[in-house]
């Protein structure tokens, strides 16, 4: 059974994106929805089960190692072409830089035989999938409107959404053999994939633009990718296993295979865009909503946080775990900072994608139960979330024609649905009871020893609070009465709105089951105290406590109370008054909002939020940031050596 | 008791003006008196305390050159005149068009002791 | 009448805040209704608050003369302060125009515009003169409607506006 | 992307109507344009139907801030015109109630300015030992504010030497009161950071822009029009008041530094009182000619223009107040500054609407 | 939870606002008798509350209304968690909430006061929050929990051992009692360029809303500071008095700062004053 | 930063400076601009008052044996005192009340002056 639906998930997205290629609009519709409600069905059925490991040693009768590396092969010398194609000669260098170690690895490389199973699937894994196969469907089958409406609107003639979707689907199928792999090797291969998938998807569109941060993009996660492989001879060399799961458990591995582990996380940082490599992340927001979404956000930047936080166990207690706690740390605090200059939704989007990723690492390098929860909750939390946001912004974007956020003051006006669950998406994001800030009040209270780090997180935390704070009273921003125009929405988009709108609500309010239930387990294998508990709804450990139903069912409550108060039938039209200025409003028509100023002219009102572009624009200060974020690597790398 | 005034040309103003200022004087306001068919404009310098004054005559329905481009502080001033004289001046930075101080319903010059036009007309152009 | 009416008025009675609108006054009444709020006159004895804000205030202090620009702005200031309300009308210019009552472009005493309960005489009203009225207009607070009647308010607004609109040709002197 | 913001008419740091249309970015203001008028009206107009004793009434009420000056400044004028040469007593206890004025407009003043950067204690403070100077002027002239000392000949009533007694009292008390606030305003350090460097007018551009009183000599350049020696002052020993900063915190040095002046020139005024008339009688006087006088008003050069025709109507009053020559160089002070320093920089030129629009 | 803190629950809500009230009135006094004035009597907080409940709705929005409840809400949550003794850290998000809240209902009308009212608001937020959130660190710190049980059974004040955190604590108290230098967002009388900032588009009962769910605040912040002095309610009850006696003192004595000023300086200070403490506290301890 | 502390502490223990105003009523100074009253009897109702009023205010008819004074146009500047032939006008220290209409103040002579009637105020 178990099998079965490891190879549901992971090789039925590689045969269905190939059938997606064919262009056939009904018939690619169906492939993509059948594969997602296969994958997320799968993942259900083996969330059901216990932690399992496989070990197949062939595919489709091919010895399995053997496939992977000619596979792994192949992909590489795709991206030479690439890199031909670009006339890039950095990719060029990278790419060379990683066929010549994985072919020494493969060939002249024997240290101990491999005998560790290739694909090991514990509750985190489970986590993972789970994430990967639904919100990654719910975004695919969004897509599938939302590509049509974005090919007609770049008046594209022939349709390029075969290639689009081969890159998507596919995509879905390496992130959950990344998150099943046991063997690092494996692992590699599909780490790659994603890249090539994430690099391809950047410049669908095909602008200068598009290719130039695709390019960057490319070259970002191919140094990762050098780090990746270099790792893994060193490793070899050492003679210790490359697997993911016998690496951790391998006693005193802390000392042993600090340069490995440290040039693994160097790698699982750049494919989580953390300082210096953010400007990766935030230039792929040309691309198509649905990819970001898909790959920028819930996703593939999730590989690298996942695999940080599976190595997080092999350098607990050691100086580099603090210094990576440092590390994410400030990325959590810089971009927040930087999400604060951004007025580009897309562009806040990903810069808080950035930070939270960030906290995350923060929480695997703090290295306490406490922490790592937090990691594994945000992750799942915010992958709901931020999907969800992605999704609205590029509702939105379709409909306002603008991803600006300042074009979207009184949104509610004008797609009052999408407005709401965009509502949900943010309130969900920063504002307790639900599951992000569940994470970020056990990754402050984890972090309480470490006071920069603690620092920086309260910081950071404080910034998040702004941006979303004024996104989403802007897009409030409205007077009574005004006329609302209807909302269209296709059920393509609706569906996976409502849904991972529910989702984000009804997955926090269980959190603390989700937490016994899949994360518990997780920790219980490497760490004995401190451990949260999760009864009756509140979280409890020796130094604190979350009541998340308590919270919940006032709040509900509340809302509702205020909902009832603040309804049309409780409120009459008579109690609409013009907004206060200074007496010039046009009292003959109130609902002009404005005021009558100087020349006798008409003003009406503009109000826009504080940027701060002088003090904290990109431009100002993200040198600076890169700067002291490589000085942090620096000293985090040659630390391990 | 006379008021010494030099009186100029309405072309020669802005030249005169300009030598003014290039001596260190400072301007300090204008001021309008209705003579029944003409109007009396008189500039007001000062330079340390002492006071020298230009006089032109102007026609009613003439232009005037404004002299904001010379002395930014003479903005406010020209367009107040423009309010209740409605005398027009040429180049002036920032135009309120009539109605720096007063509302659409004044409808005539109330400076003016007889109305330079029709009201309906002499707003026309603003 | 219930505890609840009772307390209600009592809180009306002792807390009046007031929004000053300076409506082409010459500045001597303005800085005689700021000279009240100051310690030797010290209104917030009477909970009076000087709030700024016509949305928050109960009673309107309008000192000076109605002139045609800030006649609307007037009219509008009224308008957004919710019920119940008072407007109190300071010195000569704000009961009559004053002595500039001939002036072109002077429309004349507030109640031209908005209808006022209390009229303080003076040029300017003294500090006392300004804290007896807005006692006085306590009264009326008092017993005024909230929202329910708004008839015959409408009817009260619309007759002053239409008394401002014909306003609008009024002649100017010669 | 810009917020833009209507700064009144109806705003509760001005008390008066004054409307700015700004524009911010980050809350900096980018652009500021004014409007004006919602105090204008219209009462040099009214030359034609009140003569010109009643005048003199109108003229009080342009500002009840400077009431006094602008009756002096205009009878000034008339008394020009007609050659008349008013009494010296008259001419002294003009200048008493002048200063008293002068007194009583920069505490105000002072007090708005606190209020405006939100330090109500200080408002507090000035508005109270601004009550002993108002005292001073309802029990010597019989109103507080707008006292009608003035009329065309000479003044209207006596001090007696009780009077006087108890007004060199009260400055004396009002010293004191002055000297409790004066490290405030000189060493305080939140009240400098709200004025020190904010709404900075250099010397040249106070000059080109025809700035006036404070704001002008808070710009470095010493010019008052008390110097040319109009009225008493030419029996007065005084140096105009001068800071070379030019900005917002210059300007309240300037004022503050001028209350303890004016209160050195009554003490002066005092000493030096002549006996003699209080007016003259000026008979059927049909004024003919023009005439420019200027006076220093709290808030600097006051230009009268008058025009006779022969008869008891005057053919023209013209007023050129001295906020009015402010306002551009007001309009050149906003653009750069902060949101929250508007209301200080509009008033540190100490606007004053009434008597700019009249 | 026992029936015990369910009714030391009931009794903080039914008390907090009266007590809120009664400070705001006293407040009121003083401030007046520090400016040489009579001042209001004690009750004028009551009263003002009062009459805003009777006045007509005015709404630019139905948005303002649900924001107003929802702070009130939050406002209330807090401090029944407080009175349950549960985990500072969380009470300090939940109270995050409603002023957030706060914000966005003043960000949903288009009024550029208002606006920019929220726009400083959120700048307030940002600058007490990371502050509140060290001193919870330092109070872990000392006591080894995040509980206010544990805090309030640790044995010494943490007055003592914390003083410098305690003053820190007292900015972000300065700013959530809106007093100056720091009423940056919204004043109480409403002298302001932004007339008064975030409540400007209030008014009526919803503005007695928030007034109400001020009180719960200030009650809560001052419930916050009294932990630092748990050992001896006389100890408390002077370390309460003398901080909101020097709060009027301070809010009398200064002018209203800019939000650059007071971004920069809270920080700075507050950061320097904090790592100071910390410092002190490690070195004790070795 | 301290500066105003000293000011503050000595407000605060020192007697509030407030008039207790209407509690306690300061009497007001001699020779004060008060309200505007005619004793009606003594007026010979010459019309100088109204001549030289500067705000116009008073009406004097003699058909009707008539003075009228509207008093809240007047700016209570004392000018028609001050020129009163017979100083029938005079001035009282207490200001005019508020009110919540406007009352014309209207006095009509019944009989001239020397002979003693009383006036009808409407
Ligand atoms: N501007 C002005 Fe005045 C003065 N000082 C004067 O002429 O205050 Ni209202
Ligand atoms: S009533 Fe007198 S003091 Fe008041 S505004 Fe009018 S003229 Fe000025
Ligand atoms: S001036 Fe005197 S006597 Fe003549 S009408 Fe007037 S009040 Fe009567
Ligand atoms: S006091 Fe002045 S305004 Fe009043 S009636 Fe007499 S002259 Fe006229």
């Amino acid at each position: 059974m178990v099998s079965q639906m490891v190879w549901v998930s992971i090789v039925l997205p590689f045969l269905a994106a190939i059938g997606c290629l064919i262009d056939s609009k009904p018939l690619r519709s169906i492939l993509v929805v059948g594969t997602g409600v296969a994958v997320s069905l799968a993942s259900l059925l083996l969330v059901q089960g216990q932690a399992f490991s496989l070990n197949p040693e062939t595919i489709f009768g091919i010895p399995a190692d053997g496939l992977i590396a000619v596979l792994d092969f192949a992909l590489l010398f795709v991206i030479l072409g690439i890199s031909y194609q670009l006339k890039n000669k950095l990719i060029a260098v990278l790419t060379v830089l990683q066929i010549i170690p994985l072919a020494f690895l493969e060939l002249f490389l024997h240290g101990a035989e491999n005998t560790a199973p290739s694909i090991y699937g514990d509750q985190l894994s489970m986590i993972m999938s789970l994430i990967i196969s639904i919100i990654g469907s719910l975004i695919c089958i969004y897509g599938l409107s939302y590509m049509e409406e974005h090919e007609h609107h770049l008046h594209v003639e022939k349709s390029r959404q075969g290639r689009f979707f081969f890159f998507m689907v596919l995509f879905l199928g390496a992130m959950n053999g990344l998150v099943f792999a046991n063997n690092l090797l494996w692992l590699y291969f599909f780490w790659e994939v994603t890249t090539l998938c994430s690099f391809m998807l950047i410049k669908h569109d095909g602008t200068d633009i598009a290719v130039a941060n695709a390019t960057r993009a490319l070259w970002m996660n191919m140094l990762g990718g050098v780090a990746f492989i270099l790792g893994l001879v060193i490793l070899r060399a050492k003679g210790l296993p490359l697997a993911l799961q016998e690496l951790i458990s391998t006693p005193g591995v802390a000392s042993l295979a600090l340069l490995p582990v440290g040039l693994l996380c160097f790698a699982g940082f750049t494919k989580s865009a953390q300082v210096p490599f953010q400007s990766w992340l935030c230039g792929a927001m040309v691309a198509p909503t649905p990819v970001s979404a898909l790959l920028h956000s819930s996703t593939m930047v999730k590989a690298g946080v996942y695999l940080v936080i599976r190595l997080a166990p092999a350098f607990a207690g050691t100086l580099f775990s603090h210094y990576v706690a440092l590390f994410g740390a400030f990325t959590f605090l810089t971009t927040a900072l930087l999400a604060i200059s951004q007025s580009n939704g897309k562009k806040i989007l990903a810069y808080s994608t950035i930070s939270n990723l960030g906290m995350i690492i923060a929480c695997a390098g703090i290295n306490t139960p406490a922490a790592m929860a937090a990691a594994i909750l945000l992750i799942v939390f915010h992958a709901i979330s931020k999907g969800l946001m992605f999704l609205c912004v590029g509702t939105i974007e379709q409909r306002i024609g603008s991803r600006d956020i300042e074009d979207m003051r009184g949104l509610i006006r004008i797609m009052p649905r999408t407005a709401m669950i965009a509502v949900i998406g943010m309130v969900t994001m920063f504002l307790p009871p639900f599951g992000a800030l569940l994470s970020k009040w056990m990754a402050v209270e984890a972090s309480a020893r470490l006071p920069l780090v603690v620092l920086m997180l309260a910081i950071g935390s404080a910034f998040t609070m702004v941006f979303w704070g004024r996104w989403l009273g802007l897009v409030m921003t409205s007077v009574m009465g005004e006329a609302q125009e209807p909302e269209e929405q296709s059920p393509l988009v609706r569906v996976p709105l409502v849904i991972l709108a529910a989702a984000a609500i009804v997955v926090s309010f269980v959190a603390p089951g989700l937490y016994s239930a899949m994360v518990l387990p997780v920790l219980e294998r490497f760490y004995s105290t401190d451990l949260y508990i999760a009864a009756q709804g509140v979280f409890i450990n020796n130094i604190g406590m979350f009541a998340v139903f308590p919270i919940f069912l006032v709040m509900v409550l509340g809302v509702a109370w205020a909902a009832r108060a603040s309804s049309g039938k409780r409120v009459h039209q008579r109690a609409y008054s013009t907004p206060y200025v200074a007496g010039l409003q046009d009292p003959a028509n109130p609902q002009r909002i404005g005021f009558k100023g100087p020349l006798g002219q008409w003003a009406n009102f503009t109000t826009s939020n504080y940027y701060m572009d002088a003090w904290i624009g990109e431009g100002r200060i993200s040198g600076w940031i890169n700067l002291i974020s490589s000085g942090i690597l620096i000293i985090l790398l040659t630390g391990v050596l | 008791m006379a008021l010494e005034t030099k009186n100029i040309a309405k072309t020669q103003l802005q030249a005169e003006v300009a030598s003014l200022k290039a001596v260190g004087y400072r301007f300090v306001t204008l001021s309008c008196v209705d003579l029944g068919d003409s109007f009396d404009l008189i500039y007001h310098f000062d330079r340390e305390l002492q006071m020298t004054h230009l006089r032109i005559t102007v026609l009613k329905g003439d232009t005037v050159p404004s002299i904001s481009n010379i002395y930014f502080a003479a903005l406010c001033i020209e367009n107040e005149i423009k309010d209740f004289f409605g005398i027009s001046f040429d180049g002036l930075i920032l135009d309120f068009g009539g109605h720096f101080y007063l509302e659409e319903e004044v409808k005539r010059y109330p400076f003016c002791k007889v109305s330079v036009k029709e009201p309906q007309a002499a707003k026309e152009g603003n | 009448m219930g505890f609840f009416t009772k307390l209600l008025e009592t809180s009306r009675v002792k807390s009046p805040w007031i929004v000053h609108f300076d409506c082409g006054s010459c500045n001597g009444c303005d800085i005689e209704i700021l000279a009240c709020l100051t310690p030797i006159y010290d209104v917030e004895r009477f909970g009076i608050l000087n709030i700024g804000n016509p949305k928050h205030a109960d009673i309107l202090i309008v000192s000076g003369t109605v002139n045609h620009r800030n006649a609307k702005v007037l009219r509008n200031v009224y308008d957004q302060m919710p019920e119940p309300r008072a407007v109190i009308a300071i010195g000569a210019c704000g009961t009559s125009g004053g002595i500039f009552r001939e002036a072109y472009n002077v429309v004349g005493g507030v109640d031209k515009v908005i209808p006022v309960d209390v009229y303080v005489p003076g040029c300017p009203a003294k500090p006392e003169a300004i804290i007896d009225g807005v006692v006085l207009a306590l009264g009326k607070l008092k017993e005024q409607r909230t929202a329910k009647d708004t008839d015959s308010l409408a009817a009260e607004l619309h007759q002053a506006r239409e008394f401002y609109a014909n306003r609008a040709d009024r002649q100017v002197v010669e | 992307m810009s917020t833009i913001i209507p700064f009144g008419p109806q705003h509760p740091v001005l008390p008066e109507p004054l409307h700015l249309k700004i524009t911010l970015k980050d809350e900096i203001v980018t652009d500021a344009i004014p409007m004006l008028g919602y105090v204008h009206r219209g009462l040099e107009t009214l030359v034609s139907i009140k003569d010109l004793d009643q005048m003199v009434q109108v003229v009080e009420r342009v500002c009840g801030i400077c009431s006094c000056i602008h009756a002096h400044t205009y009878c000034m004028c008339v008394e020009g015109i007609l050659g008349i040469e008013i009494p010296k007593r008259a001419e002294f206890l003009r200048i008493i109630w002048s200063e008293l004025h002068r007194m009583h407009s920069h505490l105000l003043w002072l007090g708005l300015l606190a209020d405006a950067f939100g330090m109500e204690s200080l408002f507090m403070h000035c508005w109270r030992i601004r009550e002993r100077v108002m005292d001073v002027m309802e029990a010597t002239a019989g109103n507080r504010v707008i006292i009608s000392i003035n009329k065309v000949g000479g003044v209207r009533r006596d001090l007696s030497p009780d009077q006087l007694r108890w007004i060199a009292q009260v400055l004396d008390e009002l010293e004191r009161e002055l000297d409790a606030i004066k490290p405030v305003l000189t060493n305080d350090y939140t009240v400098k950071k709200r004025t020190v460097g904010v709404g900075v007018l250099t010397k040249e551009q106070a000059y080109e822009l025809g700035a006036v009183g404070p704001t002008l000599r808070g710009s470095g350049v010493a010019q008052d029009v008390r110097m040319t020696g109009y009225g008493a002052y030419k029996f007065i020993d005084f140096e105009p008041v001068v800071e070379k900063d030019g900005d917002s915190y210059a300007r309240t040095m300037v004022r503050f530094r001028e209350l303890y002046q004016a209160i050195d020139i009554v003490r002066q005024l005092i000493r030096k009182l002549p006996d003699g008339e209080l007016s003259v009688k000026v008979k059927a006087a049909k004024p003919e000619g023009e005439i420019v006088c200027r006076s220093e008003q709290p808030r600097g050069e006051l230009l009268y223009y008058v025009k006779g025709n022969g008869s008891k109507f005057l053919e023209r009053v013209r007023i050129r107040t001295p906020t009015f020559a402010n306002v551009p160089p007001l309009l050149a002070m906003l653009p750069g500054i902060e949101m929250a320093d508007v209301p200080v920089v509009a008033l540190s030129i100490d606007p004053c609407i009434s008597c700019t629009e009249r | 939870m026992d029936i015990k803190s369910i009714i030391f629950v009931i009794l903080a809500l039914i008390f907090a606002p009266v007590a809120g009230g009664f400070l705001a009135g006293i407040d009121r006094r003083l401030t007046a008798w520090c400016q040489g004035r009579f001042g209001p009597p004690i009750l004028q907080p009551f009263y003002d509350v009062f009459k805003l409940l009777g006045k007509d709705r005015q709404v630019v929005n139905t948005w303002q209304i649900f924001c107003a409840h929802i702070y009130l809400i939050s406002s209330m949550l807090s401090l029944a968690l407080f009175a349950m003794q549960s985990d500072l850290l969380m009470i300090f998000f939940v109270m995050t909430i409603g002023a957030v809240f706060m914000v966005i209902g003043a960000l949903s009308t288009p009024s550029p006061y208002s606006q920019i009212g929220a726009q400083r608001e959120l700048i307030q937020m940002l600058t007490y929050e990371p502050l509140l959130v060290i001193v919870f660190v330092g109070i872990y710190f000392v006591t080894g929990s995040f509980k206010i049980s544990d805090i309030v059974a640790y044995d010494r004040p943490i007055f003592l051992i914390l003083p410098l955190l305690y003053l820190v604590l007292t900015f972000a108290l300065t700013i959530k009692l809106r007093k100056s230098p720091f009423d940056i967002s919204a004043c109480h009388h409403g002298h302001q360029e932004i007339v008064r900032g975030v409540l400007t588009e209030y008014s009526g009962p919803y503005l007695a809303i928030l007034e109400i769910a001020h009180w719960y605040d200030i009650v809560l912040i001052l419930a916050i500071c009294s932990l630092f002095w748990t050992t001896s309610a006389i100890g408390m009850f002077f370390l309460l008095a003398i901080t909101y006696l020097a709060e009027i003192v301070i809010d009398n004595i200064t002018p209203r700062l800019t939000w650059k000023w007071m971004l920069t300086y809270v920080w700075a200070v507050g950061i320097t004053l904090s790592l100071f403490n910390m410092a002190l506290l490690y070195a004790k301890s070795f | 930063m301290f500066d105003m502390t000293r000011t503050i502490i000595a407000n605060f223990f020192s007697k509030a400076h407030t008039r207790l105003y209407p509690l306690q009523t300061r009497e007001p100074f001699p020779n004060v601009r008060g309200n505007l009253f005619n004793n009606i009897e003594e007026c010979i109702l010459c019309g100088m008052c109204q001549k030289r009023c500067p705000s116009q205010c008073i009406t004097v008819d003699k058909e009707s044996q008539t003075w009228q004074v509207d008093p809240y146009a007047c700016v209570y500047c004392g000018v028609c005192v001050e020129h009163c032939p017979v100083h029938c006008l005079f001035m009282e220290s207490p200001y005019r009340k508020p009110a919540a209409e406007k009352v014309m103040n209207r006095l009509v002579q019944v009989q001239g002056p020397a002979k003693k009637t009383k006036g009808a105020a409407q």
